[in-house]
């Protein structure tokens, strides 16, 4: 039976509880650094930061419905090769998903890493976050959105709601973490359980000195109902996209404001290459070519390949996707990619039963075969 | 002057082809000829190998210096810089001696000009003759015009003078003129007659009148003489034997003495026969029988004219003859023991095992479906019957043809697959012999798992019924009932027979045969015949399969370029140095188009002037140029004419059969001064040919041409010469007899060599071999191995060692062995691994407890030194397969049938009235081992075939086993008290766990190493510059041993014997800029030549390893890896030209 | 012959051992493929197949080689001898088998060899089967009075058929030679 | 569907087999119907998925892969590793109304001409039944 314990709340104010706690691992001589979302101004959007000095925690906000981008990119570049000290993670579901994506790339490593999930109650893109905010404290209105200060936990405020790609996640809870913050279904004001789920995890914990609890109560309901009512979004999401984009034309419409600007592939979290393929020389067409393609049809779109771009990449990246929705958060003109994306992988995922995140032991289902597979896939047609 | 060659190679199937290249990538110039119009052997009708049941044989092409051999299907055709193919061709003469041998070779010509045909078939059309088709095995009609095989490149037609009716059909349709039958030549072909008979000269007059041949008559042998001597427009001479001033022999020796290539023909009456045969032995061309009548004399003429004129000979001189003619098969027809109407050979349904492979053939006769050739429906019912023409000593035939076992179940398993499994296949056979690597493996799968049905029974003939719609075949069960089945197709598994005109050629060759008319061997030494200098490859000293022909084929090179090494045949022929190319990576592309018009077609069909045209409004089009006849020396002329003119930096040629050019753009980049690799051939013909609807031609040729033009465009135009200096010593690990003949081998060339052995002695498991069945002694010949090896100057030997790190790759090894005398490090081009097995240790049936127990090899070691008295015994047992071939190994360790013979003949030798019984499952002796067997049974041996689920059981009464098992004929218990019972354990390879980590390498599921290919590479292992031989490789006798590590170190040498390795034309690359190092490459390079460099973060390449297969490229998302010659950019311009309509 | 049996070793006699060592030497390379078994025409009416009759001589079972009636079924067609694929003299065999069977002397065999002895002296004296005289051979070779009488149905059938001949002596010897050589050939046996 | 639509059909095959083949039945003159480009490629394993989304944006109707059968592959095993590219994509394109049928894999071995020839008939007769790719009367690819 795996350790939990419990961080006990005072002040109703369960974020600074977690900065103790966070405070607590840092003072642990394992631990060198945290990366955390942290409030770096009053009013801003928390951005994901590398603590050394405990001091510096006071601005950091584990449960902020901001998602600024996903930190799993962020967490490769620190644990690519070796940096000779351990930090801790603090990270959403998504994130570790697509930072164990990221290590089976060869892109991050998980030597020396503790990661720390902490349960996702969604988030509000970067646009909609200000919104939320309003007038309102970022500290108060973290606290506000769980439902501790006023009324109900709501995901609605200010008029907007979090994320559609939050709406949709089917996952809230951390996966291959070391340690989770399991805030779902739990009395926020009085304490947060904290389960350990590695051994590196029940030996971080044990050194805490926290007392221990029978396990976080509630936890698995809430979970529960929860992912039930975001499959139904999710199902909703999937049958819509599908429905916009049944053709090629159809397709295109639905990219029509798409200025090849790539930023989507930069935000996505499993899109690795240094340099996308349509940045370089290869998509650099000779002023000829541009002339003949142009003539075959009478017009040619300018900039060209941009549906070739977006299938291209759900070639190389579909199977991958964890639907953190960042592409859409990043899209400047307001297209839903992960709408796009996820609706593809979830066919090409299931197609080759293949939970992105799920386990470090699966491998991307193109860097591997078997012989004896598929066999429908291939035509007898003679 | 001779054309001088290292190595003649006779026979251009798969054992030729292998001999050729692995002499020709060693460096070795190599003339190999094929008597056939076409090389591939029998392999050419073969589409189905197990164990993957299809093709690979392309894997045979060398994987290192790539470009100067063809890259394309081996099966096609082969080129290579260093091999003269010559078909048609035989062996006329053989003279000199090792190092020095003179060769004639006569060539058959096809009568059509390949450089004219275009292959577009209207000569097969008009020609009414029809006879048997070789390629499909009789199963389909021919021409007398006609294409050898389908697939060949470059693939023309030729005439088959023998069966042709002389209409000139052909000749008259051929568009581009290259049939030649020499009509305006006739004028000047003289024939001088000389015969006291004025009737033969009136009628000859008459005849040669017609035929328009000068013609001169003589009567008396004096006058024909002078006028040889005198007229040097005679091209013939007839002489009759019935002039009486000189003998006609007189006469022959004088023309020959005068001018030796006239033919002289001998014309002789039926009582003279004898007599003018023995003038044709010495050298009269052929005789003919009196009188001469004009309706067969006529056509023998024209077409002895047209060989006279169009046959050529040439004289060779080359350092070592490799002969690899392989084998027939037995052919039912011409048995005289009449195997015709006991097989029922001729009814429709039943085929040969050739016969079969072709009707399953793409290219057969039903294009590959499985239809009854009597009436093309569908098969429901097939037998199989092995042993037809082997194993039966009154065809002469005492022995295992060794291919016919999996041949056969290989056929099942197609035809189950042809059918989706509906077709019902029973294999009839007398031992199964599934001894080969993974072959019983095969057969369980075929048995349980594709539902092949395998009885043990001969079924003593084939007998049509209903009418002739059904097949009878009559068989005995075990039970001793006679069971009658009918089937719809049987096929007889024919065995091999010596290659037709065996004994002529033997002759030529001074070669001895064995008693069944194959070449005979030398014991130790399979690769080498009687005469010194001339080796045997392939199957041609004993009926093999694929895998160990090809074995055979390395072994027979490596003793061939030893010779050519000790004798130094080439030396002081220096190869060209490669040219260098000027740097045009700066310039914009400037393609000159060059199109060629010798074939009417596709004038008829094209509007050359409006592609032409069209093709200049491509981008980066200089110029298009149409050329007569590409193929030509004129045409050549042409293109450079143009390349002069318009100084292009790259070439496009469209032509016929892009195949037969690539050779030959070399050449032309010589001579012009551009680089080969920025040049390209397209097939623009094969569309003119096939396409029938109007306009539909030129664009298909347009959009091959645009296509190549976009490639051309991205053509990386900088070669970067990158080398490995090559560390020129090898490194053998394991000194049995595999490791000392390796490294013999290799030393012998000039070669370090450094010998590991782990134990304290050379030797390994051979030492335990005290006698062999051919009678030889094995103990000398080991010792006098060790001896050889332990003096040799190139060979250190390291007992009692290790090797514990090897690094590096093919050319470049480091390693360290650990021995007694602390580390030793070592420099080393290649590896060869040669660890060995041994006998497997089991402890049941009493071994080891009882004394009166011992396996086979402790059985000979006792009756060799004499511990056991074998007039002293009264009974012996012995039980075959104990504990091979079942689920602990599952394959047939291969030398205990041997074993076990030995061991009968040796005790029936001695004590011939002891009785001895074998219980066995299937007797293992392929090849003329069998005779031993046939001798143990004559001997009084009694074998007791046993199931595996009933095995027999071994007790003890006072310490003597009582073996108790199931006599299948007797269908009874018997009961068998012997004073020794004999166990074939098996064979196991040695442990090798710690060296597949050091070395990188694997093995299989039953610890032989895992080669890389198992029938087309079967002495490399995957990763180059580490080789494998010996029972470490698969169970193997002594002789096949010796030839796997014959093997082992020619392919060795192909690295050693350069200084430098070169880099190839189509290698990867890293873009190291766009690189993220998320190695998906690494994992998905099947040769292991990526490797991710830490400390500099890159992934890095190995330029030799990589073979250029693109798996790197297509992996990478962002094309940070870079196959050169399919780099994204060009490759999508590609399929922008393909998609292009042209306005 | 169904069911197990133990075998048993019985020494023959010394007469009888060396034609046995002949017959061993004979079909000792036999294979057991059943090539002569399903060539034999009269397989069917054999009580033991040849294949299985090779196995007892080379395993030496006496005993049973004279229980069996097979060899006196061969007519001698020799189509085992030509299509047994290792090539052994296997009409020869039965032949010798034959004559180890009147060496023997028991009663069984003598019963078994009796129509055959009689049938081939027949032949062999009048050049073809005198079938009157013939049976009068066989009966007195079995030596038991009641054989001729269970033939007298069947020699009335034959009658009434015209199947029976009077004796004739035309071809009286002819075939003798044949006999000789053929004796000569099979080496003696 | 319209009679007078002639589809273009993309093959990329490998240089060992299919090419092999393709050029045996070409020069064996069986039936082969118009419009098919041949792509040479060393080996299937190197055709990337952006080749036949490419050719697909471009105007082809239908993409053939095709290379050795299993086992035989020149490279070991890059048709395994076209395998699963084919059936990514076999999943990726339907989403957008590229027919499965418009990407297709088969292993045809280098003596098998008139098996290559079959194959392109009925793929192009497929793909005349399915009619021609939206993307070429689309302006914005």
């Amino acid at each position: 039976m795996a350790t939990t314990v419990k961080i006990q709340v005072d002040g109703n104010n369960p974020v600074l509880a977690l900065q103790g706690f966070l405070k607590g691992l840092l003072d642990d001589e394992s631990i060198g650094g945290i990366l955390v979302p942290v409030h770096l101004f009053e009013k801003g959007l928390p951005m994901p930061t590398l603590v050394t000095d405990s001091a510096k925690l006071s601005g950091a906000d584990p449960l902020a419905p901001a998602f600024s981008m996903n930190s799993a990119k962020l967490l490769a570049r620190l644990t690519r090769g070796q940096s000779g000290e351990r930090i801790a993670a603090v990270l959403r579901p998504c994130e570790i998903r697509a930072f164990v994506e990221l290590v089976k790339l060869n892109q991050g490593s998980l030597d020396d890493v503790v990661i720390v999930g902490v349960d996702c109650m969604g988030a509000y893109d970067n646009l909609s976050y200000k919104t939320f905010l309003g007038d309102a404290d970022s500290f108060q209105a973290t606290l506000d959105f769980h439902g501790l200060i006023g009324g109900e936990a709501d995901t609605v405020r200010n008029g907007v709601d979090i994320a559609s790609a939050c709406q949709s996640c089917e996952h809230p809870a951390p996966q291959n973490a070391d340690v989770v913050i399991g805030i779902a279904g739990a009395h926020l004001h009085e304490s947060i359980p904290v389960m350990a789920t590695s051994a590196r995890g029940e030996a971080l914990l044990s050194g805490l000195n926290l007392p221990d609890i029978e396990s976080a109560n509630g936890r698995d309901k809430t979970l529960e109902s929860l992912i039930a009512a975001r499959i139904v979004n999710r199902d909703a999401m999937l049958e819509k996209t599908k429905a916009l984009t049944g053709t090629l034309t159809d397709l295109s419409e639905y990219l029509s404001a798409c200025v090849n600007c790539y930023n989507c592939r930069v935000a996505c979290p499993v899109c690795y290459c240094k340099e996308c393929v349509f940045n370089t020389d290869v998509f650099e067409h000779k002023p000829w070519q541009y002339m003949e393609w142009a003539k075959r049809k009478g017009s040619l779109k300018m900039p060209t390949d941009t549906i070739f771009y977006h299938l291209t990449r759900m070639a190389h990246m579909s199977t991958a996707c964890v639907g953190c929705g960042q592409c859409s958060n990043a899209c400047p003109n307001g297209i839903p990619v992960m709408e796009l994306f996820r609706t593809v992988a979830a066919r090409t995922q299931e197609s080759f039963d293949y939970e992105p995140g799920r386990s470090l032991d699966e491998s991307p289902p193109l860097s591997v075969f078997k012989e004896d597979e598929f066999q429908e896939t291939v035509s007898h047609m003679a | 002057m001779r054309k001088q060659y290292g190595a003649l190679v006779v026979g251009a199937g798969i054992g030729g082809i292998r001999a050729a290249l692995d002499l020709a990538v060693t460096g070795h110039k190599v003339a190999l000829i094929d008597r056939r119009p076409t090389h591939g052997g029998i392999l050419s009708q073969l589409d189905h190998q197990f164990p993957s049941d299809h093709c690979g044989m392309c894997k045979m092409l060398p994987l290192m210096s790539r470009d100067s051999s063809s890259q394309f299907c081996l099966r096609k055709g082969l080129f290579h810089d260093n091999i003269d193919i010559m078909l048609s061709t035989e062996v006329a003469e053989l003279e000199g001696e090792p190092g020095k041998f003179f060769v004639s070779l006569s060539t058959k010509s096809p009568l059509i000009d390949p450089t004219k045909c275009v292959s577009c078939g209207k000569c097969a059309e008009v020609c009414p003759v029809r006879v048997p088709s070789e390629f499909n095995a009789g199963l389909t009609e021919r021409t007398a015009v006609y294409l050898p095989v389908p697939h060949a490149i470059p693939n023309h037609y030729v005439l088959d003078l023998d069966n042709c009716q002389r209409c000139w059909k052909c000749h008259d349709a051929c568009p581009t003129g290259a049939i030649d039958l020499k009509f305006n030549e006739r004028v000047d072909f003289h024939i001088l007659v000389v015969d006291r008979d004025p009737a033969v000269e009136t009628m000859l007059k008459d005849i040669l009148n017609e035929l328009n041949f000068p013609l001169h008559c003589v009567q008396t042998g004096q006058a024909a003489v002078d006028m040889l001597a005198s007229d040097d427009r005679i091209r013939l001479v007839l002489v009759g034997m019935n002039i009486n001033d000189m003998d006609a022999e007189r006469v022959l020796t004088r023309s020959l003495e005068l001018n030796a290539d006239i033919p002289v023909v001998v014309m002789a009456e039926t009582s003279q026969i004898s007599t003018a045969a023995a003038m044709v032995t010495q050298g009269a061309r052929e005789y003919l029988v009196k009188p001469l009548e004009a309706k067969r004399f006529v056509p023998w003429l024209d077409k002895l004219y047209m060989r006279i004129m169009s046959d050529t000979t040439e004289d060779l001189e080359v350092g070592a003859v490799v002969l690899a003619g392989g084998f027939e098969c037995y052919n039912p027809v011409v048995d005289p023991e009449g195997g015709e109407d006991i097989w029922s050979y001729g009814h429709p349904g039943v085929l040969t095992a050739v016969e079969f492979e072709r009707l399953l053939s793409g290219t057969g006769p039903t294009g590959g479906r499985l239809l009854h050739p009597g009436d093309n429906s569908e098969v429901r019912k097939i037998a199989w019957i092995q042993c037809v023409g082997s194993r039966d000593v009154k065809k002469n035939a005492d022995f295992c043809s060794g291919i016919c076992c999996m041949f056969s179940i290989k056929e099942a398993v197609l035809a189950k697959k042809a059918t989706n499994g509906a077709v019902e296949t029973t294999i009839f056979y007398m031992d199964m012999r599934t001894s080969g690597k993974g072959y019983q493996r095969y057969r369980n799968k075929a048995e349980h798992e594709k539902g092949v049905r395998l009885v043990r029974s001969r079924p003593h003939s084939v007998i049509p019924v209903n009418d002739g719609m059904d097949l009878k075949v009559e068989y005995m069960t075990d039970a001793g009932e006679l069971v009658s089945e009918t089937y719809d197709m049987v096929v007889l598994a024919a065995g091999a027979r010596p290659p037709g005109g065996m004994e002529k050629f033997a002759l030529t060759m001074g070669l001895d045969l064995n008693e069944w008319g194959f070449a005979q061997m030398q014991p130790y030494a399979s690769e080498r015949t009687s005469r010194l200098g001339v080796f045997a490859a392939g199957s041609f000293g004993e009926p093999r399969d694929i895998s160990e022909s090809v074995i055979q084929a390395s072994a027979a090179a490596q003793a061939a370029s030893r010779i050519i090494k000790v004798y130094d045949v080439l030396a002081g022929i220096e190869s060209e140095p490669e040219p260098e190319y000027p740097d045009v990576s700066r310039e914009p592309p400037r393609i000159l188009v060059a199109v060629c018009t010798s074939c009417p077609t596709l004038e008829q069909t094209v509007d050359l002037e409006a592609l032409s045209r069209k093709m200049s409004a491509v981008h980066s089009v200089c110029k298009v140029i149409s050329v007569g006849a590409t193929c030509t020396g004129e045409g050549w002329a042409e293109i450079e004419k143009g390349a002069a003119e318009f100084k292009p930096n790259r070439v496009l040629i469209g032509a016929c059969m892009p195949y037969a050019y690539i050779p030959r753009l070399k050449e032309l980049g010589r001579s012009i001064g551009l680089n080969p690799a920025l040049m390209d051939v397209v097939d623009i013909y094969t569309p003119t040919f096939v396409l029938e609807s109007e306009g539909q031609a030129e664009k298909e040729v347009f959009a091959a041409l645009s296509m190549a033009v976009a490639r051309l465009q991205g053509a990386d135009p900088v070669p970067v010469p990158v080398t490995v200096d090559v560390a020129r010593s090898a490194l053998v690990v394991g000194g049995g007899l595999a490791g000392m003949t390796a490294s013999m081998a290799i030393a012998d060339q000039g070669y370090g060599v450094c010998l590991v052995e782990s134990e304290e002695e050379l030797g390994g498991m051979a030492m335990r071999l005290h006698t062999q069945l051919d009678g030889s002694d094995p103990h000398k010949f080991m010792e006098e191995l060790i001896g050889q090896v332990e003096k040799h100057p190139n060979i250190k030997v390291l007992k009692d060692s290790r090797v514990a790190i090897s690094r590096g790759s093919a050319g470049r090894f480091r390693s360290a062995i650990a021995g007694p005398q602390g580390v030793f490090p070592l420099e080393h081009g290649v590896s060869i691994l040669a660890t060995g097995g041994h006998e497997t240790k089991v402890y049941e049936s009493g071994l080891c407890v009882h004394k009166s127990v011992m396996t086979h090899l402790a059985l000979e070691e006792q009756l060799a030194t004499g511990v056991l008295d074998a007039g002293a015994l009264t009974g012996v047992a012995m039980i075959q397969c104990w504990r091979s071939r079942d689920e602990d190994r599952t394959y047939c360790s291969r030398v205990c049938c041997p074993e076990m013979l030995k061991n009968v003949l040796t005790l029936k030798k001695r004590n011939p009235d002891l009785p001895i019984y074998v219980f066995y499952r299937d007797i293992m002796v392929q090849g003329f081992m069998e005779t031993y067997y046939t001798q143990a049974r004559k001997a009084g041996a009694i074998f007791i075939h046993y199931e595996p689920d009933n095995k027999p059981k071994v007790a003890f009464e006072d310490g003597k086993p009582v073996i108790t098992a199931l006599d299948p004929v007797l269908n009874a218990e018997v009961e068998i008290r012997a004073d020794i019972l004999s166990l074939s354990s098996g064979l196991e390879p040695n442990d090798v766990e710690d060296l597949l980590e050091v070395f990188g390498v694997e093995v299989n599921e039953d610890g032989f190493y895992q080669e890389a290919d198992f029938k087309w590479r079967p002495v490399d292992f995957l990763k180059q510059g580490i080789y494998m031989c010996g029972a470490a490789h698969s169970p193997r006798r002594m002789d096949e041993t010796v030839a796997s590590a014959k093997a082992a170190a020619q392919r060795a040498l192909r690295i050693l014997s350069t200084e430098k390795i070169a880099r190839e034309t189509v290698v990867a690359s890293v873009r190291h800029s766009l690189c993220s190092l998320c190695q998906a490459c690494v994992a998905a390079c099947p040769y292991g030549a990526r490797v991710v460099d830490l400390e500099e973060g890159k992934i890095i390449v190995d330029e030799i390893l990589c073979q250029g297969c693109g798996a790197c490229a297509a992996v990478c998302p962002n094309s940070a890896t870079i196959l050169k010659g399919f780099h994204d950019g060009p490759m999508m311009s590609v399929i922008d030209a393909a998609l292009e309509q042209p306005a | 012959m169904s069911g197990t049996m133990k075998q048993t070793w019985s020494p023959p006699t010394d007469e009888l051992q060396s034609v046995l060592a002949e017959l061993k030497e004979t079909v000792g390379a036999c294979m057991q493929c059943g090539t002569c078994t399903a060539s034999c025409p009269n397989e069917f009416a054999m009580d033991v197949t040849p294949r299985r009759m090779w196995r007892m001589i080379q395993f030496g079972m006496l005993d049973e080689i004279l229980e069996s009636r097979t060899f006196w079924f061969c007519s001698s067609c020799y189509m085992c001898t030509l299509r047994c694929p290792r090539g052994l003299k296997l009409t020869s065999a039965m032949s010798a088998l034959k004559r180890l069977a009147s060496l023997d002397g028991s009663r069984q065999a003598r019963k078994n060899g009796a129509f055959y002895e009689a049938f081939m002296d027949n032949v062999e004296t009048y050049g073809r089967v005198q079938e009157t005289i013939m049976m009068n051979g066989y009966f007195l070779k079995r030596k038991d009075p009641a054989v001729p009488l269970a033939f007298i149905p069947m020699g009335m059938k034959m009658m009434a058929r015209g199947k029976l001949h009077m004796p004739s002596g035309r071809q009286r010897g002819l075939l003798k030679p044949l006999f000789s050589k053929a004796r000569e050939m099979e080496g003696g046996i | 569907m319209n009679n007078e639509f002639e589809p273009t059909i993309l093959a990329f095959v490998c240089n060992w087999c299919t090419y092999t083949a393709a050029d045996l039945a070409g020069t064996s003159r069986m039936v082969q119907q118009p419009n098919l480009r041949l792509v040479r490629m060393m080996c299937t394993g190197m055709v990337d998925p952006k080749y036949i989304v490419k050719s697909l944006l471009s105007g082809a109707d239908g993409v053939l892969v095709s290379g050795c059968h299993p086992g035989d592959c020149h490279y070991i095993n890059g048709n395994y590793k076209a395998r699963r590219r084919v059936k990514l994509l076999n999943e990726i394109l339907p989403q957008f109304g590229i027919e499965k049928e418009r990407v297709k894999l088969t292993w045809v071995g280098a003596s098998e001409g008139n098996e290559f020839a079959a194959t392109v008939n009925n793929f192009i007769n497929e793909i005349r039944e399915l009619g021609p790719m939206e993307a070429c009367s689309m302006a914005v690819v």
